[in-house]
């Protein structure tokens, strides 16, 4: 596939997870998928927007709300399907499901389902880099529910102290479950991970993948240039449930006004003509992914006790 | 005070272990004003799987807490808040995630009563969820009652019905003055309990003998103990085996006499714990038996847990991850005949087969 | 014992402080204190400041160096010296040693060998005195290493989100155990709590008890008032050893140039007059202390199993 | 590449624990580029009570770093780094300090393979020093072995002897490739051991039959290996009891075979472990008879750890805390002659009491 400009490429990788997840969507009443899954449909820009600049030998780390990252950072549809499906040919051979998709072929370290957890191991593999002078540099993931987790701080300040590279990347959707932030947070996220001596920049515009991809690109560069780690605050918007395929705008937890705003800007849901474009290509790469993983072997009893130690 | 909350007279009326936390946690917050929950989307429209809903809007916000994401400081708030007056109920959605409040789970509430000499008191209860089946994994999956229970000056609870809630927390929380760590099933939440079983004769913090038999005895903790009694009538019905159930309970503190009696009369113990067996349960039993004299048992015993491994996603790794009333039957069935081939027919999974099919989530 | 102001009053708590540290160094190496201990000298000025504003219900907790703040809040002297002994007489009764004292009478709470574990202990205090308008004023107490610990990003921003009667008080004597503020930390301890959007107050000069009394005073009205939480770091400097009762300016970590010009504001060692006229009374509590802790009895075997559950 | 540092050839020089741990931990600098040291402290003139002393100066700061007082992150922190490349070694100078850091190590250390079918290995050493004695009291006292051992995906050990350590240490960091826990006595760093134990003959991570005998079978961890040998002379010497000594060493995956051999022919049990007794090291080798054949056992088994209870610190509370030589041969004779009353001249405690009296701290 060719693309006119960095919009074309960027939208049609958005539109390749959004699709995805929407097929997730589909199958899920069918109880194929066995695995709670964590939609970022909404928030798809991020993760293209980041995973853009990166080589694929950057170690990135997400987390249970993966989908996007994983496969804006280059791993592979049939893997991701499979291993939701809990098939021998998923990315895990079948042990991992949605919350722990990993593709470390492509730079997409492991995904944890234990809030901020990945954190710390990305600032390890930061410390890595820097020692055996590898030249990655390293991404880790966050909602701002993580920020409030006492690790998150301990991380912060040990990239710093060390001047590791590590991109900070903090998808704020405002809610964590169904908690708005501010019933969680004294601080501003961003002038609390500046007192660490971090450079950290603010995206309110979280739908623009190129305004994304531009911000991330240029502190991708400071970083790889030996300037320490950076810390990008992106909002965004979560469209479905926290988990699960529904729609929770009538539960009483959140209004619709910001909802059809987020909408009303999605490159997705405005620009009919790229999607008609590009709608046939990835229909046919997730029908191929589906088919695949319908017709993948589980994991075979031989596989419950081995890889453990 | 009374006791806030009675099991129903009634014997026909059904109490989903849902039901029971949820009229748990509003007695509490009714009968008890110093007490309150503090805990990730306790206030919210799903309300810690129903069992807190609508409770912030009755009680205020200030007795139904959100708490942000920071496990580690919400334990260590809830001591300063029990040392200073009120009585803290805490819930985590996963036992996974109190790992990360190990240092003040065991380093500061199980110690700050002995290490003071007595001086303080930290009356609290923890309540946990151990969640599985349909691709919980590795991470959502744990049932960490060994680790408390290793652990002086914790109190370790597993309520395995509706009654053990009604029975147990309203009582924890008027006569018990230290903190107990509950470990709920997430499986156990939608099962409806007839509440017929043996109520304990003093406190409820103790094991429980839920059914009599001769043949062999059976130690289940949390949902083991419905497996057993559906293999114990099974094996009754189709073989004749009698076995005796043994719902321990308060793991932390089991009711060793009860244990050792009934391994006397049966000669035969099976352990069937929801966890690792290595340090575990079915480890505590056996030492139980072991100071106590061995030559009770006839035959080696047997020992149900999960796989020594990770939880796996896959349902065909996940269907051998999980003891089963099958393999319970089995492994009862052949201690009993004594052969391998024992010829009693095993049951159909249906019943808890479907019960965990029809968990979907959400968490 | 009457005073003619301020300063007297609180020279004399401070002098109480040493002087019982002293005897503690004194009596060491006759191994009839069996019990690490963290001596506070040179930092007790910060302990009498803190907690002579406050009233005896205001509970306080603090950590393993917590000899000053035991005795500055009102902790007995035979109570302290009993514990160190190991004697049934202690405020524990000998279960706790010099890393748990305690003085619950007093509102001295407790005190942990675990970095930072009691500042959450405090908030959630903080919390139920809210709850249950007790009017007290919650002071927790900790070192400038504990501040890296993942919980005490929690805990302030608890305190804060629900505007709670606390006073975070840092002791900062720029070292924990051995390793410097610079090698630890990439944050200012003060620009790094205002974020959360909580008052902060930098005291420099921590050898001046009427400063820190007044520092501290101005504070803990503004808590009961229902300001919410406040901070304050105060500068101070450790004279002897982490752990021990030796002077370790000898070994390499840190020179002797801080330690002269420290004690060269160190008003008990330049106020000759004031401290001849204090010493006999204090000569007379400490030796009673002593004699009494000497002649207790042990706890007997039937307390190691009492109070567990 | 072959094992770093072998035991010294000639059988009359001793060595230190602490010495044996510093030529590992420089050996693993030395021989393997990849290796890093990672806790408070470790580049001070301290070092680590003596076993990473000088190692900053000659390896550079960026090898043997100092740390942050942040157990979680900087457990995670090992965890990213071995995931890309290096090999962490990381300090707890007490264990009870990793309670800090249990979501790394349970949650992600331990899983990290598995849950990923295989893709990341997580190679790291994690140490930790148990302490004891003279007032360390309830927080600088706890034994964690359990805690760990309960959960598939660590290897956990506990060194005995200096031996251990020079045996296992260069062999874990050359060959292994998944996390592994030790937990190092405080006490034994200053006791010189001469080196001339019987070594395991494939790897290192397994049990080790120190002394044969046909009276009994005392199983022990860490410190009470020492207590177990001295007590066996003693026995042998005085009462011609024959005590067979296994050293559990990797507590995750102790010898079977090795123990129920031994327990089949001397038909006698004792375990003596550090920690506490509830879900800990008895519980664990009670299972493991009970589940192959508990006939083999002639006798109740008997069992030796901390009272059940928080660590106090009063010296006749602690003296009553700890199992001793005394109270564990004390434990074997009454066990051997099957009487009370046994007769049997109990050793002084001399020996050891000597060395936890000379034990003054620092931490
Ligand atoms: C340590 C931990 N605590 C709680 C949970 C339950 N939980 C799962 S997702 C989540 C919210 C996380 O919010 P945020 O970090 O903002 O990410 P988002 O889901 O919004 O992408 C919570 C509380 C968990 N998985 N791990
Ligand atoms: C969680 C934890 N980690 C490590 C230690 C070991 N330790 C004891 S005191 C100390 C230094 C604390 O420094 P700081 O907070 O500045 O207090 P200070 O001793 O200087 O008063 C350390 C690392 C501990 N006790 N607890
Ligand atoms: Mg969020
Ligand atoms: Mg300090």
């Amino acid at each position: 596939m060719t693309f006119a400009n960095p919009h074309e490429q960027l939208f049609y990788e958005a539109l390749r997870i959004r699709r995805a997840e929407e097929r997730i969507i589909e199958i899920y009443p069918t109880d194929r998928i066995q695995s709670p899954v964590h939609l970022s449909i909404g928030q798809e820009a991020i993760a293209v927007g980041v995973c853009h600049p990166l080589r694929i030998e950057d170690p990135l780390f997400g987390s249970y709300r993966s989908h996007a990252f994983f496969l804006a950072k280059g791993g592979s549809m049939r893997s991701m399907f499979a291993e939701l499906y809990g098939k021998a040919t998923g990315g895990s051979g079948g042990k991992a499901g949605s919350m722990h998709l990993t593709a470390p072929e492509v730079g997409f370290m492991g995904s944890s389902a234990v809030v901020a957890s990945t954190i710390p191991n990305a600032v390890g593999a930061a410390l890595a880099a820097q020692r055996r002078e590898t030249g990655q540099v390293v991404v880790t993931v966050f909602g701002d529910g993580a920020t409030e987790e006492g690790v998150y701080h301990e991380s912060l300040n040990f990239a710093a102290l060390h001047q590791l590279p590590v991109l900070f990347l903090c998808e704020n959707n405002g809610l964590a479950v169904h908690s708005k932030l501010s019933d969680r947070q004294a601080y501003g996220i961003c002038e609390h991970a500046a007192t660490y001596g971090i450079t950290t920049q603010r995206c309110r515009e979280g739908w623009d993948f190129v305004r994304v991809n531009d911000l991330v690109g240029q502190a991708v560069e400071a970083i790889r240039r030996g300037d320490g780690p950076r810390f990008i605050e992106c909002r965004t918007y979560r469209y479905q449930e926290h988990v699960g395929i529904g729609c929770d705008h009538d539960v009483g937890y959140r209004p619709r006004g910001p909802l059809e705003a987020w909408q009303a800007n999605d490159p997705l849901l405005n620009e009919p003509a790229l999607v008609e474009a590009f709608d046939p290509a990835i229909r046919d790469e997730i029908d191929d992914a589906v088919q695949f993983a319908e017709s993948s072997p589980w994991p075979g009893p031989e596989q419950l006790l081995a890889d453990v130690a | 005070m009374g006791v806030a909350y009675k099991i129903e007279e009634d014997q026909a009326q059904t109490t989903t272990y849902r039901e029971a936390l949820f009229r748990c946690m509003r007695g509490a917050l009714a009968d008890h004003p110093e007490t309150f929950i503090l805990g990730q989307g306790v206030d919210d429209h799903k309300g810690t799987f129903g069992s807190t809903v609508g409770l912030a809007e009755e009680f205020g916000a200030g007795r139904v807490m959100d708490s942000p994401l920071a496990e580690e400081s919400m334990t260590g708030i809830g001591i300063g808040a029990a040392l200073n007056g009120l009585y803290p109920i805490q819930t985590h959605i996963r036992a996974d995630f109190a790992l990360l409040a190990m240092n003040q789970i065991v380093n500061m509430a199980a110690k700050y009563k002995y290490m003071f000499g007595g001086r303080f008191e930290v009356p609290m209860l923890i309540r946990m969820v151990i969640g599985r089946s349909w691709g919980q994994g590795a991470q959502h999956s744990q049932s960490l009652q060994s680790l408390f229970a290793h652990v002086p000056g914790l109190t370790v609870i597993m309520p395995a019905t509706s009654d053990s809630i009604l029975e147990t927390y309203p009582w924890i929380i008027e006569n018990h003055r230290g903190p107990v760590i509950s470990l709920e099933h997430r499986l156990l939440y939608d099962i409806a309990f007839r509440g017929d079983d043996a109520r304990p004769e003093n406190s409820p913090l103790s094991s429980r003998l839920l059914r009599r038999g001769k043949d062999v005895t059976i130690v289940a903790t949390s949902i083991m103990v419905l497996e057993a009694k559906r293999a114990a009538e099974h094996l009754a019905e189709t073989a004749g085996i009698e076995a005796e159930v043994i719902d321990l309970h308060c793991v932390s503190h089991p009711d060793r006499q009860m244990i050792l009696d009934s391994v006397a009369r049966t000669g035969r113990l099976i352990v069937a714990d929801t966890s690792w067996q290595a340090y575990g349960v079915a480890a505590e039993i056996s030492r139980i038996v072991c100071e106590h004299d061995p030559s009770i048992l006839r035959a080696p015993i047997a020992t149900l847990g999960m796989a020594p491994a990770p939880c796996p996603t896959a349902k065909t790794l996940e269907d051998l991850y999980y003891p089963t009333l099958r393999s319970l039957a089995d492994t009862a069935a052949r201690m009993v005949v004594g052969e391998e081939d024992h010829g009693v027919t095993l049951p159909e999974e249906a019943s808890m087969a479907d019960v965990y099919k029809r968990f979907k989530g959400p968490f």
